[in-house]
């Protein structure tokens, strides 16, 4: 039992984390990211070139990981979905875009980092194992924690900043935002920029445990669009909530429904069905107009 | 203080504004009423850059407003109260207020202003930490004018603030509207259905009609202006 | 200047699963382009440049369909791939109308067993390569139970029930066998957990790719598992060291001929030459690299089969030729009487290699018939 | 007094914890035309929800005609003849007027989908039915000028005239107004104070309003009903309204020169 | 309809049915014909996703129904030795019940909700697919017939695929008659009554309802005839490629039949099966860009976006404006 809710906490954390990117994203712009997870991999890439190829320090690779998407994420934002936002009659019409700059990444990534598996060096040794109830290696505990943390700086950053105050003005009223003296330009390009940012980090994180491959970003966006439904879409408590949810669901399942084959998925997927059909808007969602 | 000179302003291929010609001075208020579709509220997102116009010229102190960025205008000193009032519903009264302070860095300043919003507004104190979208419409609206105050503006532009109020609280905004403009030295740009209302409340006044100024003069000689009552207060309330 | 031999690669070289396919192409490219600069492959009385057609079907079997459509128009009799049970059965139709013999990555015995003729499994089967390692095991290491765990994909799922059947067949106890994983978990520590409690002595990573490999090897020993690890699959060693370190030292899995002990000079050169043309080795290419050398030897048996698979079939049956990347006089023969009832499967060593400090060494070999 | 068109009984509506309306009741009469009026938040649009189907009644009913028609879905309540239009203001946006007013005539129509996919007769007569209608009505309501324009381009006023095209289009009995003066002047306002008048006269509409516009609501109304915190505090003719102490403290103020009011 | 119009349709007709042939007989390239196949049968799909679309619906659950219109095909000529011909309808039947049973609750959703659900259930497909006995779970079926004869009171309308001695024009005619169909009823759904009631859902269902529109009814059957689109392109495909697996229609398959609508253009009947030609051909074009293959065909999507966000026929608007 304790195991369950260990294994759930420190996958929800993760998994909150790389949420948190995507809502902030759509709640800013209306765009949901289909590239958010290729932003994962890559960040875990340029972690693994920093630590493994150049030898430098995790932290190191950690911090250009954040900043190499940062600038991706802001170049992105303000070279292909503003001008496509700009000028597109119906909003979905960004999906085709994030869809086709997943593709891209996938290719990119391919090119520049090859199509194998990589990992670095575990960055702590040992396993903490108390009384075989439970079990964790002190990499996956300092890893959980090192998220956790970045999420609650997040909710701080978000709460009390003027950046996030003004980021989350933007995303509940743009024009009004705009008569407050809100550059919305700069601001969404900020935003996107954090967003695509917290997926990097997330990467970074995970290249120390999980390793990395290319094949990791389509289904890593799949379950984030789950846990943001799950939470409630454009909502930050939701995503966090959301992220939990699947970890601790996961969790469980996989112990719980270990005896009857390959159904963990299915039945997390058709309860999610169920709740949304009774609750549209997810958790903590707004409902959707 | 403000002018506009001739100003056309077009959506698509429709125009809204056909050269249109306004002034405001230091410490007035003046209303512009008409017609819907008029162009009123055009003329409002034309100062705040919200749209832009295709001639003419708008000067606020002296140097031109058109073709900058609605963020650079707000910073000049012009906070504007729009259409349908716009409150960030998800953030507290103090959140939103303090959006309405984002272009100012002076913390103390800011705190001050804070305390005559809510001095000025006494319902906003009691609801401050409270989710603006749980407020009623008239608490809202009281709210996005005390936001407007709180980037501490030089002009402020209000948008049918009446709109979908009930008939007590109008009185109570159009009070706050005077003392503002009076206790303030803030001049004041209405925009308003409910001409009665703004003819009272102003000093001069400016009539629109399909995207042109028709009528314009001090209010207390419109109100007894026969086209004016004609068309814009009916014969008796 | 020779004329031009042209053979075909279906397969997956882009997205999630590009490394299946990559490899698989690099080897081929990699022999094509060292057989060239020797002069070209004679067969017959010509002497062919050989030309190595790619088509990337994107793991589609919809795609691979298209893909065998351009080969056939192309005029190519023989083509490598697909990587997947699903683009493998999708293609046969094609192949078959059109005469082509292909060499898929894919396990589904229909494939290769009448009335189906035109494909060659091109690697050893987890169903032949499973009870070796298995009897192996039970007879040195006094394993008697064993679990096992698939991800949730048709591939690893058909291969684990294989395993199961073997492992059973063999009078092992089987523990566990109806754990699965979705390929992008990122902690395995819950999916493995209810496998390590029911305490086998061996635990089969079914199909498990190489980005998985680790990771699970990782959380098995994280969970305080010290057991056996085996899969049938082939592995990179570095992604190993990368992935999962001095923990997965034990691990046991198939590969080529590629291990000090085995490898030829050919072997060797052929690694060093696809190192400097792609910039680093993949060692799945150990079993990848066979195809292409099969294909050109048959046909140099039998230089009517160049455009007539009917040829390129009668000779299968009496086909052998020396085999250059392994040491000794191993061959290159035709197998699989006894799993598909007629010889459609290229008999590659089984080797079988356990993972030691960021090597392979050889456990044992065997060979499949 | 008739027998009345539309009976509220009792109608409560909790929103988790928060009570919108708590029991009201209050007859309509056919042809009366009769104004629901309120502070901001007092309840009224959720009221209109109720009538129109839109939402569920906690507690209680609405009867149109003697039957209950609360808990109907609303194409069904509309299908009976009750109609609402919206406060926000609620239109096809991406149709010109005309198209908008046509396919408001849905439930008129005789042909089946299935008739309209293959074009039969009576499709194409539906068809032309409609076309006339939409016309007769957009002339009705004066927006001749604009018939070809693309809603999204209209202002406020419009918009809210359209929204009442698009409800008159149902050839409903009963059509609930939520704030249809709302964002117009004094001079639009009582044109469409004439014209509801009209519909009520020549169409024998009966109307329920929601508006904050006094002059209007006092020109208008038969009568009127005051809500309060979700409660109904008073009801009455205009002039009772107007004089109710209640009221006056509650939602209209005393007069006041100085601002006009 | 116009004289112009009736040119346009006997223009297209005659180049589906005659020019393509003649073009490959000439050219000699017959890889063609399943290229075109598959473009015909994907934009039957594509052509349910903007039916979606069409009531406001995004829709990336297309996949879904390929597999399950693939399996029912699959199994009943498999397992109950249906003619491929009657199953070709049931496919496409038990697709529309299965959508109905599935869209009633979850057409409620709007937004990115549905759009993120409807990715789910292509998943859900695929997982159940590999759970379910019937399906054969992860060997999939293989070795499934080709069409046999379709005969109706002993007239051979259809000879038997297998007798053919180019069963790949027997499909290509076959799809490019589906496809003709198709865009043919999406055409008269959209020009009706029933395409002015499925855009007021788009623009504001609560103001549909309240006009009457039964708005719940109307979204199930636009999503019921979606979904049989999609079941029947699936149903084709696993007869040309005589075999079916749970991975024969994934995620990106339903990815993909929302981008060829958002490629041709969401406001335009025709967008959905512009869209699919240009992106499957452009992928296959593309193959002589080796490894940048990928990089190339993502950056041109991009490309035209930057370029028309509309999509492609969006280019038809401007000159209309123009003129
Ligand atoms: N976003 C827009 N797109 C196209 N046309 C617009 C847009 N906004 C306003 N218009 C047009 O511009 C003209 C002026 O509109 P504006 O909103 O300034 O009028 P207004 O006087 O404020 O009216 P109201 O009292 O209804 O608010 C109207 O004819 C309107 O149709
Ligand atoms: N769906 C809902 N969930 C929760 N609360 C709601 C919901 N709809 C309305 N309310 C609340 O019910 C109360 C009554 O709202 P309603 O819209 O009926 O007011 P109103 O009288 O129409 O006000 P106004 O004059 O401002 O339009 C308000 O406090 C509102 O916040
Ligand atoms: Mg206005
Ligand atoms: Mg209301």
């Amino acid at each position: 039992m304790e195991q369950i809710l260990a294994n759930g906490l420190y996958l929800g954390a993760q998994y909150a984390l790389i949420a948190l990117g995507l809502t902030l994203i759509f709640s800013l712009m209306n765009v949901l990211n289909f590239a958010h997870g290729q932003m994962y991999v890559f960040g875990g890439f340029v972690t693994y070139t920093v630590v493994a190829q150049f030898g430098l320090p995790f932290i190191v690779g950690l911090l250009a990981s954040a900043a190499v998407l940062a600038v991706m994420g802001g170049l992105i934002e303000k070279f292909l979905f503003r001008p496509v936002i700009r000028r597109s009659k119906r909003e979905e019409s960004t999906m085709l875009l994030a869809a086709g700059i997943a593709f891209f990444l996938d290719a990119v990534i391919l090119l520049l980092f090859g199509e194998k598996q990589r990992g670095v060096p575990k960055i702590v040794n040992g396993v903490l194992n108390w009384d075989m109830r439970i079990i964790m290696p002190y990499d996956r505990i300092l890893i959980g924690v090192l998220a956790i943390t970045l999420i609650a700086s997040f909710i701080l950053f978000m709460q009390y900043s003027r950046t996030g105050r003004a980021m989350r003005a933007l995303a509940q009223d743009r024009m009004a935002a705009q008569l407050m003296g809100v550059d919305v330009d700069r601001y969404s390009m900020i935003g996107f920029a954090l967003g695509a940012m917290l997926a990097g980090l997330v990467g970074g994180l995970l290249v120390t445990i999980t390793g990395i491959n290319l094949g990791m970003g389509g289904p890593t966006s799949v379950k984030a669009f789950l846990m943001i439904m799950i939470g409630g879409a454009g909502v930050i408590s939701g995503a966090i909530a959301g992220g939990f949810i699947l970890g601790m669901m996961e969790s469980v399942g996989l112990t719980l429904l270990a005896a009857y084959g390959d159904i963990t998925y299915l039945v997390i997927f058709a309860t999610l069905m169920v709740f949304l059909a009774i609750r549209p808007q997810g958790l903590m969602g707004k409902p959707w107009g | 203080m403000l002018s506009f000179e001739n100003v056309e302003l077009y959506y698509d291929h429709v125009y809204a504004l056909k050269g249109v010609s306004i002034e405001l001075m230091e410490g007035e208020t003046v209303a512009l009423i008409g017609a819907n579709g008029a162009g009123k509220s055009s003329i409002l997102r034309a100062i705040t850059g919200l749209r832009k116009i295709k001639s003419g010229r708008i000067t606020y102190l002296g140097e031109r407003l058109d073709g900058r960025p609605a963020a650079d205008i707000v910073r000049s000193g012009i906070a504007m109260v729009p259409e349908g009032r716009r409150v960030f519903p998800l953030m507290s009264v103090k959140d939103n207020l303090l959006m309405g302070a984002f272009t100012r860095t002076d913390k103390a300043g800011i705190d001050q202003t804070l305390e005559s919003v809510l001095t000025r507004f006494p319902r906003l104190r009691e609801r401050f930490n409270q989710q603006a979208s749980t407020l009623s419409g008239g608490e809202q609206q009281m709210m996005v004018i005390g936001r407007a105050l709180m980037a501490k503006p030089r002009l402020l532009l209000l948008d049918e603030p009446s709109l979908g109020i009930a008939p007590k609280l109008v009185q109570d905004i159009a009070r706050a509207i005077v003392a503002i403009s009076r206790d303030e030295g803030v001049s004041v740009l209405l925009v308003e259905q409910n001409s009665r209302m703004a003819l009272s409340i102003s000093n001069r006044t400016y009539a629109l009609s399909t995207g042109q100024v028709v009528l314009s003069g001090p209010s207390a000689d419109l109100m007894h202006d026969e086209r004016i009552k004609a068309a814009y207060l009916g014969g008796e309330l | 200047e020779n004329p031009v031999l042209k053979i075909g690669f279906v397969g997956v070289t882009s997205g999630p699963a590009a490394a299946w396919g990559i490899s698989n192409q690099r080897s081929m490219e990699t022999r094509a382009a060292w057989l060239n600069e020797l002069g070209g492959v004679t067969i017959g009385d010509t002497t062919y440049d050989v030309e190595i057609v790619p088509f990337d079907d994107q793991k589609d079997p919809k795609r691979a369909i298209a893909g065998m459509e351009k080969m056939a128009q192309d005029g190519v009799h023989y083509v490598v791939g697909p990587n997947v049970d699903d683009g493998a059965a999708a293609v046969r139709p094609v192949a078959e109308q059109n005469g082509i013999m292909y060499f898929p990555y894919a396990f589904p015995k229909e494939l290769y067993t009448p009335p189906a003729s035109n494909a060659i499994l091109g690697m050893v089967a987890n169903y032949q390569s499973g009870p070796a390692i298995y009897k192996h095991l039970m007879d040195n290491s006094g394993v008697k139970k064993v679990a096992f765990v698939a991800a949730n994909e048709s591939d690893p799922l058909s291969q684990r029930d294989g395993g199961v059947e073997a492992a059973k067949a063999l009078g092992l106890e089987v523990v566990s066998d109806s754990v699965t994983y979705q390929v992008d978990t990122t902690d395995f520590t819950p999916v493995l957990l209810p496998v390590i409690q029911s305490a086998p002595d061996l635990l089969v990573l079914s199909g498990v790719s190489p980005a998985n490999a680790p990771q699970l090897i990782r959380s098995a020993r994280e969970l305080g598992y010290t057991g056996l690890i085996s899969t049938e699959t082939a592995q990179d060693a570095t992604v190993l060291t990368e992935g999962a370190g001095e923990l997965a030292n034990g691990f046991i899995s198939v590969g080529g001929a590629s291990t000090p002990e085995l490898a030829s000079d050919a072997m060797r050169e052929f690694v060093d030459r696809y190192t400097k043309m792609f910039g680093e080795y993949n060692d799945e290419s150990n079993t990848k690299v066979y195809a292409l050398e099969y294909i050109l030897e048959t046909l140099k048996a039998n230089p009517a089969a160049i455009d007539d698979v009917e040829a390129f079939k009668s000779t299968m049956d009496t086909f052998e030729a020396p085999n250059p990347f392994m040491v000794g006089d191993a061959k290159l023969t035709y197998v699989g009487s006894t799993s598909f009832g007629q010889k459609r499967q290229v008999s590659v060593p089984l080797v079988v290699n356990e993972f030691r400090d960021g090597k392979f060494e050889t456990l044992f070999v065997a060979q499949v018939d | 007094m008739t027998a009345p068109i539309l009976q509220i009984k009792g109608v409560t509506k909790r929103f988790g914890g928060l009570t919108a309306n708590s029991d009201i009741s209050f007859d309509v009469a056919p042809r009366e035309i009769l104004s629901v009026i309120g502070p901001n938040g007092a309840g009224k649009s959720t009221l209109f929800k109720q009538i129109a189907g839109f939402i569920n009644p906690t507690v209680g009913e609405v009867l149109f005609k003697g039957d209950r028609i609360s808990g109907l879905p609303p194409h069904k309540v509309a299908r009976l003849g009750v109609v609402r239009t919206f406060q926000e203001t609620t239109i096809f946006r991406s149709m010109t007027v005309r198209e908008n007013v046509i396919v408001a005539h849905h439930l008129r129509s005789k042909a089946s989908l299935l008739g309209f996919f293959f074009g039969s007769g009576q499709a194409r007569a539906d068809e032309a039915d409609f076309a006339r209608s939409a016309d007769d009505i957009i002339d009705f309501l004066g927006l001749q000028s604009i018939r070809n324009e693309m809603a999204s381009n209209l202002p406020q006023g419009h918009l809210r005239a359209l929204g009442m095209a698009i409800g008159l289009a149902t050839h409903p009995e009963v059509i609930l107004l939520d704030e249809p003066f709302a964002g117009m002047n004094h001079d639009e306002t009582m044109r469409m104070v004439a014209l509801v008048r009209r519909l009520r006269d020549e169409r024998g509409l009966t109307v329920l309003l929601v508006e904050h516009d006094m002059p209007a609501v006092m020109k208008i109304s038969d009568r009127i009903v005051c809500i309060n915190f979700g409660e109904k505090i008073a009801e009455g003719t205009p002039s009772e309204i107007q004089a109710n102490p209640r009221v006056i403290e509650a939602y209209l103020g005393s007069e006041d020169a100085a601002i006009g009011m | 309809m116009t004289p112009v119009r009736l040119i346009g349709v006997g223009a297209y007709l005659l180049g589906v049915f005659a020019l393509v042939p003649l073009f490959i007989a000439v050219t000699g390239r017959w890889d063609f014909y399943y290229t075109l196949t598959s473009v015909a049968l994907l934009s039957v799909g594509a052509a349910g996703v903007w039916l979606t679309f069409y009531i406001g619906r995004i829709n990336i659950g297309q996949g879904a129904y390929a597999l399950v219109g693939g399996y029912v095909s699959a199994i009943l000529v498999v397992k109950a030795g249906f003619s491929f011909w009657a199953t070709l309808p049931l496919a496409g039947i038990a697709c529309a019940i299965v959508s109905v049973v599935i869209g009633l609750p979850i057409l409620r959703l709007r937004g990115v909700y549905f759009a993120m659900v409807t990715l789910v259930l292509t998943e859900v497909a695929r997982l159940s697919a590999l759970a379910l006995p019937v399906t054969n779970g992860a060997k999939g079926i293989t070795s499934i017939p080709l069409p046999g004869e379709l005969a109706v009171f002993g007239l051979t309308i259809i000879p038997d695929f297998a007798t053919l001695a180019n069963p790949k024009l027997a499909f290509y005619l076959m799809a490019a008659a589906l496809m003709v169909v198709t865009y043919f009823v999406l055409w008269r759904i959209v020009n009706s009554r029933l395409g002015h009631l499925c855009r007021s859902l788009q623009q504001n269902e609560e103001l549909a309802s309240s006009i009457g529109v039964n708005t719940a009814m109307l979204r199930v059957l636009a999503y019921s005839i979606s979904s049989f689109f999609g079941g029947i392109a699936g149903a084709v495909f696993v007869a040309i490629s005589q075999s079916i697996y749970p991975s024969s229609f994934v995620v990106t398959d339903s990815v993909n039949f929302m981008l060829y609508c958002f490629l041709g253009g969401l406001g335009y009947v025709f967008g959905p099966m512009l869209g699919t030609l240009l992106l499957y051909f452009g992928w296959d074009l593309l193959s002589i860009a080796k490894q940048y293959q990928l990089l190339i065909y993502s950056g041109s999507m991009i490309a035209l976006m930057l370029l028309l966000p509309n999509g492609i026929l969006s280019l038809l608007d401007k000159k209309e404006n123009r003129q």
